[in-house]
């Protein structure tokens, strides 16, 4: 059994994709889904840098690999700004999520 | 010659490793673990360095070598201490639990 | 063989890993479980022969976005009283949501099956590689080839912490950034601000310069550098600088602008950001000099945040 | 040789999977990030042997960079846990911090 | 040195430089945004000479050509854009000044301002001079991230939390897009947007592809059911700043989804998609229309307003895309949607700006206490209802010009639908814009507090926008013809 390295690691770039979409959608909290976007980003990441390996005689293609290394620093920079967005909210309204998700202060609303 | 010391060095560090996880999964409190970790861990990466020094084609790449050791067990060890004063019973002000929220409540209390 | 069984273990734990981030119910055990992704897929980016992105991922993904996070989950802990539910409570939207997750996941991997032959650009690159003034072909796509993408990156990185500092409190406007660290003297937190930033100094100067030949390069060692800075300054050994220091913003911009007016001088050699070949080894290392120092500048402030107001400082 | 090198970064995988179980476990936010400490160090020892495989000796800059910001983490965790972030874990109680946090350095 | 290089490096750079300066220079900020004005003017109007002269610009960055290196094209439709962009810059920066002033000490919002100011321009001008798919994305992500920083610059809860929503849309379309770019660089070796024209064919991966970045880009602009971060995200902003966000940065996301699919993957167009983003657009048209219609802020009214506009923009994909690319009546549909485009670019800013000054005398935004604001406020209740006209398609304005291209190409393409959707949005344009209008012309009340005086000047800007975008229908026979250079494949008829 010989499964090549693109291979495997491309499938698993689409679960983290499909992983990190769940998170996205389902949680409330804002932190949470940005870290899950930040899983996406990284299985997307993985997908595109697994898809440039196809062939390992010829090596990674460099052209990915630098795109990839931007889309990592531009991820980042999206990260820190809506942590600190968050980080501001929350001084003021008290909440880790956005007013239509905030349950909180609903009686019926705790958890299972 | 020179692989067979590398296979003996790498298979002496992997067991450290083992043991270290074994201890971090079975001890029973925080301290413990902890104690038990920063060696077994600390000492594997060491022997497997070792085991690999012997095959890098370089003296820089043998200074990256010890760099990297060293670097390991001086994180791991100032922050074993750090991590031990956190992990200390009165360590975890109130703000933490909130932090974690209720959910993990039965987690929280020792098993 | 053996290779296969490595990539499928270190699949699953990298799946599992990323399970408990976006799954599981503590939000910090959430963060930890990120950090710990971060460390596992750098080994993935080795094992697909990209060191480049593996240097990347180990310095931001495993390092600086666990640091925003645990941070920002610290402040929010303190700040918001009670949290909201931390998963959606309808099961018939959970279900859904995992379906749609589900179908996606598999149609997206189903492209990635039949993608057809590839056709990558190695050649391309290859070919032209004597010509960028970089000989490791990663830092020629970055900085020669592709190099309008990396300078709009550099500014997005700016835009970023543009956005941050809107978020300061009037009153705390021009002060220094982010919170005041104290330790005392001689504990164990100050030793290590002490040993450590020699030995980061050193490690990011050396990604920059060796980045030309081989894997590195200035957003790697930029983080390096920004890492040294942030322990420094929580370990208390330095105080955050102001927002409104001179000094401060002169290396927060000075990368970005040598770049663009490289570019801008571009033209007269032919067409807008070209490198004449004969220039363009120095031009680059001297291009990932000031980039290596706005990125740092820059990341380091993305960590610290805005400024605050004196009293909490 | 080069199987050997992957047969031990294999073991090492999995002694990192039951370093993620204490994570999942806790209890204690210090034992998750101990754990994650372990993923560290066990993460650099598998570079090194996937350097050693692949005779990449460059690929040990990525074991060094993640040493040195395994550490950048774990402070920015200590520091997490005391104030707004900005005490010396090492002052023994958050009360005797909040004491000395009004007073000029 | 040519001149086109050096008008495309001056309309890239010049915002970027005024931006880092500005960054600098905390004080210095109208000043500095004076000088990227005349600079970017300056390039802008080489590159339109040129363009109209000797057609479409192409520009190797580096001198590295395709697939290597990235491609800049200015065609027809980038200068179309580049052109509007400026004025209506120059205009938002004008009025801009005074409430973002310099001042003795720097303060914090009119420091961050201005670099985000310039920046949010030199990311527009990135996105239309660029060629390939990966280098918009980076641009499309620094316009996000400055978008988003300008939704929350006054630091309130609402605006914090709009800001927030917004970029939850926003990280979720931008990760959709690089799915989209990855798994077409994986197929075919390229991002660049005239090689892939050649090689996107109808694989799955070409499917999903395409799926992936117009479902990234439709939540970029917003486009029903990805709408619900737009209203509150554009009203909550100060005037400056929701003029720039209504008015120009949607028109960024939408114009990399005509590059994308009449331009990269023009075969890949199904009539089904193409029916379902028309469709979509409809849906937005009438649900924004309907929600501006009962709301009691004007800002709102006006945020609204923009969900139903955007929507019809969408017209262009059953219109001129897929078959009907071909057709005579594509050129028509194609220029009244660009034209829609750009009008709107003009004259929302234009009524943003009239709002702030509206708010500046009154201190609020709220329907009643606007009565009479026309004997305090002439010019700008003026400008404002030249800008309705354009926003309801009268003639003669550009929006008239729009609508009578678009629902002439309805018509000959046998979809008659689309037309009537456009007189619908005519009407309810003119319902929602009524109220506010009415109120403005109205007698004030007796014990209205007296209106802040705004000087004429100020009130200049915006009235120059509404103006540009009627002049835009009483001279449109140019910049139809403009708009037509470079346009890909089809036909290049006219319908006038």
């Amino acid at each position: 059994m010989v499964l090549s390295a693109s291979l495997l690691y491309g499938l698993c770039g689409a679960a983290l994709i499909g992983l990190g979409l769940y998170g996205f959608v389902v949680h409330r909290r804002l932190i949470r889904r940005v870290l899950a976007f930040n899983v996406i980003g990284s299985g997307i990441f993985l997908l595109f840098g697994a898809a440039a390996y196809r062939d390992p005689v010829a090596g990674s293609d460099p052209v990915p690999q630098a795109m990839i290394i931007t889309g990592i620093v531009v991820a980042l920079s999206a990260t820190a700004l809506a942590l600190a967005l968050i980080v501001a909210h929350a001084r003021l309204a008290r909440s880790d999520a956005l007013p239509e998700d905030d349950r909180s202060g609903d009686p019926d609303e705790g958890r299972p | 010659m020179i692989d067979l010391f590398t296979i003996v060095m790498t298979a002496a560090g992997l067991i450290f490793f083992a043991a270290g996880t074994l201890g971090l999964i079975r001890f029973p409190d925080t301290h413990s673990r902890l104690h038990a970790l920063t060696k077994a861990d600390n000492l594997g990466l060491g022997l497997i360095a070792l085991g690999l020094a012997v095959q890098v084609p370089g003296p820089a790449d043998l200074f990256k070598l010890i760099l990297i050791w060293a670097l390991a067990i001086l994180a791991a060890g100032a922050t074993a201490q750090l991590v031990a004063r956190i992990a200390a019973p009165a360590g975890l002000g109130d703000d933490e639990k909130a932090q974690d929220g209720g959910s993990d409540g039965q987690e929280r209390r020792r098993p | 063989m053996i290779a296969s069984i490595f990539d499928l273990t270190l699949c699953l734990v990298i799946l599992a890993a990323a399970g408990a981030a976006t799954l599981g119910r503590d939000a910090f055990m959430a963060v930890v479980f990120y950090i710990v992704y971060g460390i596992l897929i750098a080994m993935a980016w080795l094992r697909l022969g990209a060191i480049d992105v593996a240097l990347a991922e180990a310095a931001i993904g495993a390092g600086l976005t666990g640091v925003l996070l645990l941070a920002a989950l610290a402040r929010v802990a303190r700040k918001a009283g009670k949290e909201p539910a931390s998963a959606a409570s309808v099961p018939a939207t959970t279900i859904a949501t995992a379906l749609a997750a589900l179908v996606i996941t598999i149609g997206i991997a189903y492209a990635f099956l039949t993608l057809p032959e590839p056709q990558g650009l190695q050649g391309h690159v290859a070919e032209n590689l004597a010509a960028s003034g970089a000989e490791n072909p990663v830092t020629a796509v970055l900085l020669n080839f592709r190099g309008w993408d990396t300078l709009l990156e550099s500014i997005v990185l700016l835009a970023a912490l543009l956005g941050i500092w809107t978020l300061a409190q009037d009153e705390a406007w021009g002060g220094r950034a982010g919170l005041r660290h104290v330790t005392r003297p001689g504990s164990v937190l100050a030793q290590f601000g002490r040993i450590l930033p020699p030995i980061g100094l050193l490690v990011g100067v050396y990604l920059v310069w060796a980045g030309s030949k081989q894997p590195g390069g200035a957003f790697q060692g930029g983080t390096v550098l920004a890492a040294v800075w942030i322990v420094t300054i929580m370990a208390g050994l330095m105080q955050a600088p102001r927002v409104a220091d001179r000094a401060l913003r002169a290396a927060l911009v000075i990368g970005p602008v040598i770049f663009l007016a490289l570019a801008v001088a571009g033209i007269f050699a032919g067409a807008f950001l070209v490198l004449p070949p004969a220039h363009a080894g120095w031009l680059i290392l001297a291009v990932e000099a000031v980039l290596t120092l706005s990125i740092a500048a820059t990341l380091a402030m993305l960590v610290f945040g805005p400024p605050e107001p004196e009293e909490k400082r | 040789m080069s199987s050997w090198y992957l047969l031990v970064a294999t073991g090492l995988l999995l002694t990192i999977a039951g370093a993620l179980w204490r994570v999942w476990r806790g209890p204690e936010q210090a034992d998750r990030m101990m754990a994650a400490q372990l993923v560290g160090t066990g993460g650099v020892g598998v570079i090194l042997l996937l350097a050693a495989m692949s005779g990449d000796w460059a690929m040990l800059d990525v074991a060094l960079v993640l040493a040195l910001l395994a550490a950048l983490a774990a402070i920015a965790f200590v520091k997490s846990t005391r104030g707004e972030g900005e005490g010396d874990p090492e002052d023994d109680t958050p009360e005797d911090r909040a004491s000395e946090d009004g007073a000029p350095r | 040195m040519t001149a086109s290089a050096l008008a495309l490096a001056l309309i890239l750079t010049a915002p970027l430089f005024g931006a880092l300066a500005a960054m600098l220079m905390g004080r210095r900020g109208p000043a500095i945004a004076l000088a990227t004005i005349i600079a970017t003017a300056a390039g802008t109007l080489i590159l339109l000479v040129i363009i109209a002269t000797e057609g479409a610009v192409h520009l190797a960055i580096g001198g590295w050509e395709a697939p290597l290196g990235i491609q800049l094209r200015a065609d027809g439709l980038a200068g179309g854009f580049i052109a509007t962009t400026a004025l209506v810059m120059g205009a938002i920066l004008a009025v801009a000044a005074k409430p973002f002033a310099g001042g003795k000490t720097e303060r914090r919002s009119a420091y961050t301002f201005w670099p985000l100011a310039l920046l949010l321009w030199g990311a527009l001008n990135a996105i239309f001079l660029s060629g390939d798919l990966f280098n918009l994305y980076v641009g499309l992500e620094l316009l996000t991230l400055v978008a988003v920083a300008l939704v929350g610059i006054e630091g309130k809860r609402e605006t914090l939390a709009a800001a927030l929503r917004y970029m939850m849309f926003a990280l979720m379309g931008s990760l959709l897009y690089l799915l989209g770019a990855a798994l077409l660089y994986a197929a075919h070796g390229t991002l660049d947007i005239a090689l892939l024209a050649e090689r996107v064919g109808s694989a799955p991966g070409d499917i999903v592809a395409a799926a992936a970045i117009t479902g990234g880009l439709a939540a970029k602009t917003a486009l029903f059911p990805f709408h619900a971060w737009l209203p509150p995200a554009h009203s909550g902003a100060p005037a400056p700043a929701s003029a720039m966000l209504s008015g120009l940065v949607p028109k960024a996301s939408f114009y990399i989804l005509l590059r994308f699919w009449f331009e990269a993957a023009p075969d890949l167009a199904g009539s089904g998609v193409l029916m379902l983003l028309g469709g979509l657009g409809a849906f937005a048209m009438v649900y924004g229309s309907l929600l501006a219609l009962h709301q009691d802020r004007l800002k709102l009214i006006i945020a609204y307003s923009t969900v139903a506009q955007l929507g019809y923009l969408f017209f262009i994909f059953p219109l001129a895309g897929g078959e009907s690319a071909a057709q005579p009546w594509a050129a028509g549909a194609w220029s009244g949607a660009i034209f829609h485009a750009l009008s709107h670019a003009m004259a929302k800013a234009s009524m943003f700006l009239c709002a702030g000054l509206i708010i500046e005398a009154i201190g609020h935004d709220r329907l009643p206490g606007m009565k009479g604001i026309v004997r305090a406020l002439p010019m700008t209740v003026f400008a404002f209802a030249l800008a309705a006209i354009t926003l309801m398609g009268l003639p003669p304005s550009g929006g008239f010009t729009a609508k009578y291209l678009m629902m002439t190409a309805s018509f000959a393409a046998g979809q008659p639908f689309w037309a009537l959707m456009l007189i619908l949005a005519g009407l309810l344009a003119a319902a929602y814009l009524y109220r506010p209008l009415a109120l403005a012309f109205a007698l004030p009340d007796e014990d209205a507090p007296a209106p802040k005086a705004v000087s004429r000047a100020r009130q200049f800007a915006p009235l120059a926008l509404a103006l540009a975008a009627i002049l835009l229908g009483i001279l449109s026979a140019a910049p139809f013809a403009f708009i037509q250079i470079g346009r890909p494949g089809a036909a290049v008829e006219g319908l006038e």
